[in-house]
């Protein structure tokens, strides 16, 4: 008989899934955006039980989906990495919508919004999914979930660019999964298993034997490489912008802070548990993730540096972050996938709240996005610019803010290595590029404009707009706070993770 | 009064370089020649233009990258395969003890003869749940897009449609209408024999409900969406489908709580019922799809 | 070398076939080449996998009492591609749902012209 | 059954890069349709008859019904103009 405890990450997915069943029947937009919001909710406290539970216990386990263990059936494992990334993705999913409820409910048709909350509840219980589970099969059944959902949140604003960028993502994400289940099965013909711990075991067994290397090589290959065009790794990153820049503002934060994280996630789950990080390593694949990890951080950054449109400019600057985070994965060491989940961390909280205030900006300067007309926007709507510099603080990373906390510890991870000059410097570069860009952004909220400029943008503004925003204040609050507390109070998390990833 | 002249002068220029503008360079008095300003600021037409070539210089490229990734990509898969176990023989690594002790005990394990059925349905019945998920959530986007509002269909074009309907329905095809009188009975009664037979025999929730799916197009197009609408109405057809996918969902998920927490097993015979849940779910799916692409609305 | 590719015959014919696919996906201009290219690709690794299953003299894996034990093929792939069969024609609805609406928005289908227009829309 | 193995391959890949090179998304769709059907032989021929009834039903239907109507509903846009 196991602990209680242990159905929670169980009941958390379930939960999702089943109120995006029922949400599909309820008429009212508003309803359905309650249940959504105290769904994720509730999953973020479950999860945190479990967090508790496996980080106090030091242990994680295995909970077998049926009553068949593996390698016969279905299962998912939990740990205190897993519980960690799930408790923070169903917090920060909470507070994306809260914080672009506005803009929601003005974006999106009214006997349409039910469905962006099915849409929203699939793409929670996926990644969810996504985080905890044990099988590679299923890992494949919930990528193409959230590859549906995440492009109807693009296209739910329903405008011409929104649908083509939509299709654009949804071709590439097709050869993105396409790419990941040949190489699964590529993995499967060879192994012989779809679940972790014996795909582990057969892997290992390959290695040591030498039998079949070549499938073995390119199946890997495969896999990151569709892992990779899904979460925007470098070279493949072309869909973004358009994506994340154009969709509504709970959409961009969504899709931007969260989902682009699932996928990595599983990543690193497959490399820690099924190839190791050795063979990785004896295979070369280490060296090609930091490459493109190295030439993302920087190209995204000068991307992101030629826009002027503001959420175009946060997409671009989503590449660089991924970059970082793939440039972690492939130093090859324990450290750096530390340093990466911790980075995965920090922008799951930095990026929603940037583009949050980002659309609560723009909703105060008349929906316009370029950055010459948010001039002084700031002004109008205190929460919004206060909110938008602590982000581009993190992304900079000022100290006491969660960004400095993850470059410290990508820096420390590079020591080791042999390419240390070359990742210190990169990282160095990409600093400076991050504030050339974020700066001005900056300047640009905070200067005041001329009066005449001032009255041209406040002539297209819904007086309705300039109220106050509860619910967009709330979650921008939430956010920074977590900013701080990354930044401040580190150490826990970091041995959360460290924990997590020794045990996974 | 200076003071305030400099720092209006400071705003000024601060503004225009947070705005990317450049401002001419002659402050001061003594300068003997001027250069013109390197960067005049591009026209409307200009940029445009840049715009143009910047995507052709896209479109030029692109197809060589892509023919190339895809060329490479192929050679290796083709170096793979010739490397992977060989076609059909019995040693490979694939046929290890997971597939025996399907074989073995999948008729006792969960009661279906036909151990396809019995591994996507017991086995491994989560991926088979977000399999579901999965159409349901196919439907959910194509309504969002093509359910009629007022984005995307104009008064005009619903006019139009039931214009054209109401001429179907006088001016009725007679073949396909005696030809559908004699095979709807039959797909049907085919349909749901896959359906309930998923056990024994091939079949199964997938493919019955996707015939039954293909029965309720056939009968739409052949007696018109009036009819059908009889049958089939829009809160009929999110009713049921809801509750088929529910009935999955929780049957389901009971059934994960039981075993996992090694609780004695009630569901026995569970496979007919979620066979059943999820032949209403692909069924729906399907006939929404038609509904969906032909009008607009279900 | 020959005897090999006789050998292997599903597995070169669905690399030739995801091969295909994969091109037109990435290299067609027209959205509805496009999806069918993503089908061609889909199918190809649908017909990889559900190879891998084979046994030579197998029969479908549908026991019962027949009095004899046959040599079953391997039920796994069946199941898995099943799966992702459907997974496939859900999508394929999808991404034709969202190329009518693209049609109906700016009458053409074609990737070029669609990137042309909608870069001179952007605000 | 060996030749017709090889037969339904070839027959497959045929298809396969005939479909997209059609000139009129009719017959490209058609000959998809045709290599669905192609797919559907090809399962029961690896004793995986589940896969072929779905195949036939979902491919070679569902699928092309799909293709069919989109292609009607851009036929009949084709005279209008847009917006």
């Amino acid at each position: 008989m196991r602990s209680f405890v242990e159905n929670f990450p169980f009941f958390s997915i379930f939960l999702a899934l089943l109120a995006g069943i029922v949400t599909a029947t309820i008429r009212s937009g508003r309803v359905t955006y309650w249940i959504t919001v105290c769904v994720c909710a509730a999953a973020a406290v479950l999860n945190a039980a479990v967090l508790e539970y496996t980080y106090l216990g030091d242990l994680n386990f295995t909970y077998t989906m049926g009553r068949f263990l593996a390698p016969y059936g279905n299962a998912i494992k939990c740990g205190p990495f897993q519980a960690l990334l799930a408790t923070v993705f169903s917090a920060v999913m909470a507070t994306s919508l809260a914080g672009g409820r506005r803009d929601l409910f003005q974006d999106v048709l009214p006997e349409k919004q039910r469905l962006y909350f099915v849409m929203v509840d699939m793409l929670e219980a996926s990644l969810l999914a996504l985080t905890y589970t044990n099988d590679a099969f299923t890992g494949y059944v919930f990528i193409e979930i959230s590859t549906i959902a995440a492009c109807a949140l693009v296209m739910a604003k329903d405008n011409g660019p929104n649908l083509i960028a939509t299709i654009r993502y949804l071709f590439m994400s097709l050869v993105g999964s396409g790419l990941f289940l040949i190489g699964l099965t590529v993995l499967n013909s060879i192994t012989g298993y779809l679940l972790m711990p014996s795909l582990a075991e057969a892997v290992a067994e390959l290695r040591i034997t030498g039998d079949y290397r070549i499938p073995l090589t390119v199946s890997v290959g495969l896999i990151v490489a569709g892992l990779g065009v899904k979460s925007a790794m470098f070279p493949f990153h072309l869909w973004l912008p358009d994506a994340h820049g154009g969709a509504t503002t709970a959409s961009s934060a969504i899709l931007s802070g969260l989902v682009l994280k699932g996928y990595i996630v599983l990543l690193m789950v497959l490399i820690l548990r099924v190839f190791s990080v050795e063979l990785l390593a004896e295979l070369g694949v280490t060296n090609v993730i930091l490459a493109f990890g190295l030439l993302g951080m920087i190209l995204g950054s000068i991307a992101a540096m030629r826009e002027n449109h503001i959420k175009r400019m946060l997409a671009y600057s989503s590449v660089a972050q991924v970059g970082y985070i793939f440039m972690g994965v492939g130093l090859g060491s324990a450290e750096g996938l530390i340093a990466s989940s911790f980075h995965i961390l920090v922008h799951a909280c930095c990026k929603p709240l940037l583009f949050l205030c980002a659309g609560r900006l723009s909703a105060v300067s008349g929906h316009h996005k370029s950055l010459r007309n948010l001039r002084g926007s700031a002004y109008r709507d205190v929460g919004a610019g206060l909110g938008f510099t602590v982000g581009a603080m993190s992304m900079i990373g000022i100290p006491l803010f969660g960004g400095f906390v993850s470059k410290l510890y990508f820096a420390n991870a590079a020591v080791p290595t042999g390419m240390t000059a070359m990742i210190l410097l990169t990282i160095a570069l990409s600093t400076v590029l991050n504030a050339l860009y974020y700066v001005p952004a900056l300047l640009a909220i905070w200067v005041k404009p001329p009066a005449e400029d001032e009255a041209a943008v406040l002539a297209d503004v819904h007086p309705e707009e300039l109220a106050f925003d509860r619910s967009f204040t709330a979650a921008a609050a939430v956010l920074t706070l977590g900013i701080f507390v990354l930044g401040i109070f580190y150490h826990p998390i970091t041995d959360v993770i460290e924990a997590g990833v020794r045990l996974i | 009064m200076s003071k305030d002249r400099e720092r209006a002068r400071f705003t000024r220029r601060l503004t225009a370089w947070v705005d990317g503008e450049r401002e001419p360079k002659d402050q001061t008095l003594f300068v003997m020649e001027q250069h013109p300003p390197r960067h005049v600021r591009q026209s409307e037409e200009e940029f445009q233009r840049r715009e143009e070539d910047r995507l052709r210089k896209f479109f030029n490229w692109y197809p060589i990258a892509a023919a190339v990734i895809c060329a490479v990509l192929v050679a290796i898969l083709l170096t793979t395969v010739m490397s992977m176990p060989g076609f059909g023989e019995e040693d490979n690594p694939i046929n290890n003890e997971v597939s025996d002790r399907y074989l073995e005990y999948g008729a006792e394990d969960t009661g279906s003869e036909n151990v396809v059925t019995a591994m996507i349905i017991g086995y491994r019945g989560f991926d088979t749940l977000g399999e579901s998920c999965v159409l349901f959530l196919a439907v959910a986007a194509v309504m969002i897009l093509l359910l009629r509002d007022r984005k995307n269909t104009s008064e005009l074009e619903v006019r139009q449609i039931e214009r054209d309907e109401a001429e179907a329905m006088s001016h009725e095809d007679l073949i396909l209408k005696q030809v559908a009188w004699v095979l709807i009975p039959f797909i049907f009664l085919f349909a749901i024999y896959v359906l309930l037979n998923g056990e024994t025999s091939p079949g199964g929730g997938f493919s019955g409900g996707t015939i039954l799916g293909a029965g309720l197009i056939l009968f739409s197009a052949a007696f018109g969406f009036r009819r059908m609408q009889v049958l089939m109405n829009r809160r009929r057809y999110s009713a049921v489908r809801t509750f088929g996918l529910l009935l999955y969902g929780v049957l389901y998920g009971l059934y994960i709580f039981i075993g996992a927490n090694g609780l004695p097993n009630y569901l026995t015979g569970m496979i007919l019922l979620i066979d059943l849940a999820v032949g209403l779910v692909v069924a729906c799916t399907m006939y929404g799809f038609y509904a969906l692409f032909s009008r607009g609305e279900i | 070398m020959l005897s090999d590719i006789l050998q292997n015959r599903y597995a070169v014919t669905a690399v030739i076939l995801f091969g295909v696919g994969f091109t037109n996906l990435m290299l067609q201009q027209n959205l509805l080449r496009k999806v069918i290219g993503f089908n061609i690709m889909d199918s190809a690794i649908f017909l990889l996998l559900a190879s891998l299953g084979y046994i030579d003299g197998g029969v479908a894996p549908i026991v019962g009492d027949r009095g004899f034990d046959p040599l079953y093929i391997n039920p796994i792939p069946s199941g898995l591609v099943l799966t992702g069969i459907v997974v496939s024609v859900s999508i394929t609805a999808f991404s034709l749902a969202l190329i009518q609406r693209i049609y109906r928005r700016y009458g053409t289908i074609e990737m070029r012209e669609l990137l042309e227009r909608a870069k001179k829309e952007d605000d | 059954m060996i030749v017709l193995e090889y037969i339904l391959l070839i027959g497959v890949i045929v298809c396969a890069v005939a479909a997209p090179l059609c000139k009129r998304l009719l017959a490209s769709v058609i000959v998809y349709m045709a290599l669905s059907l192609l797919m559907a032989v090809l399962w029961s021929l690896l004793q995986s008859p589940d896969l072929a009834i779905t195949e036939a039903a979902v491919g070679a239907g569902v699928t092309s019904i799909l293709f069919f109507l989109t292609l009607k509903k851009i036929r009949e846009l084709k005279g209008t103009d847009d917006e």
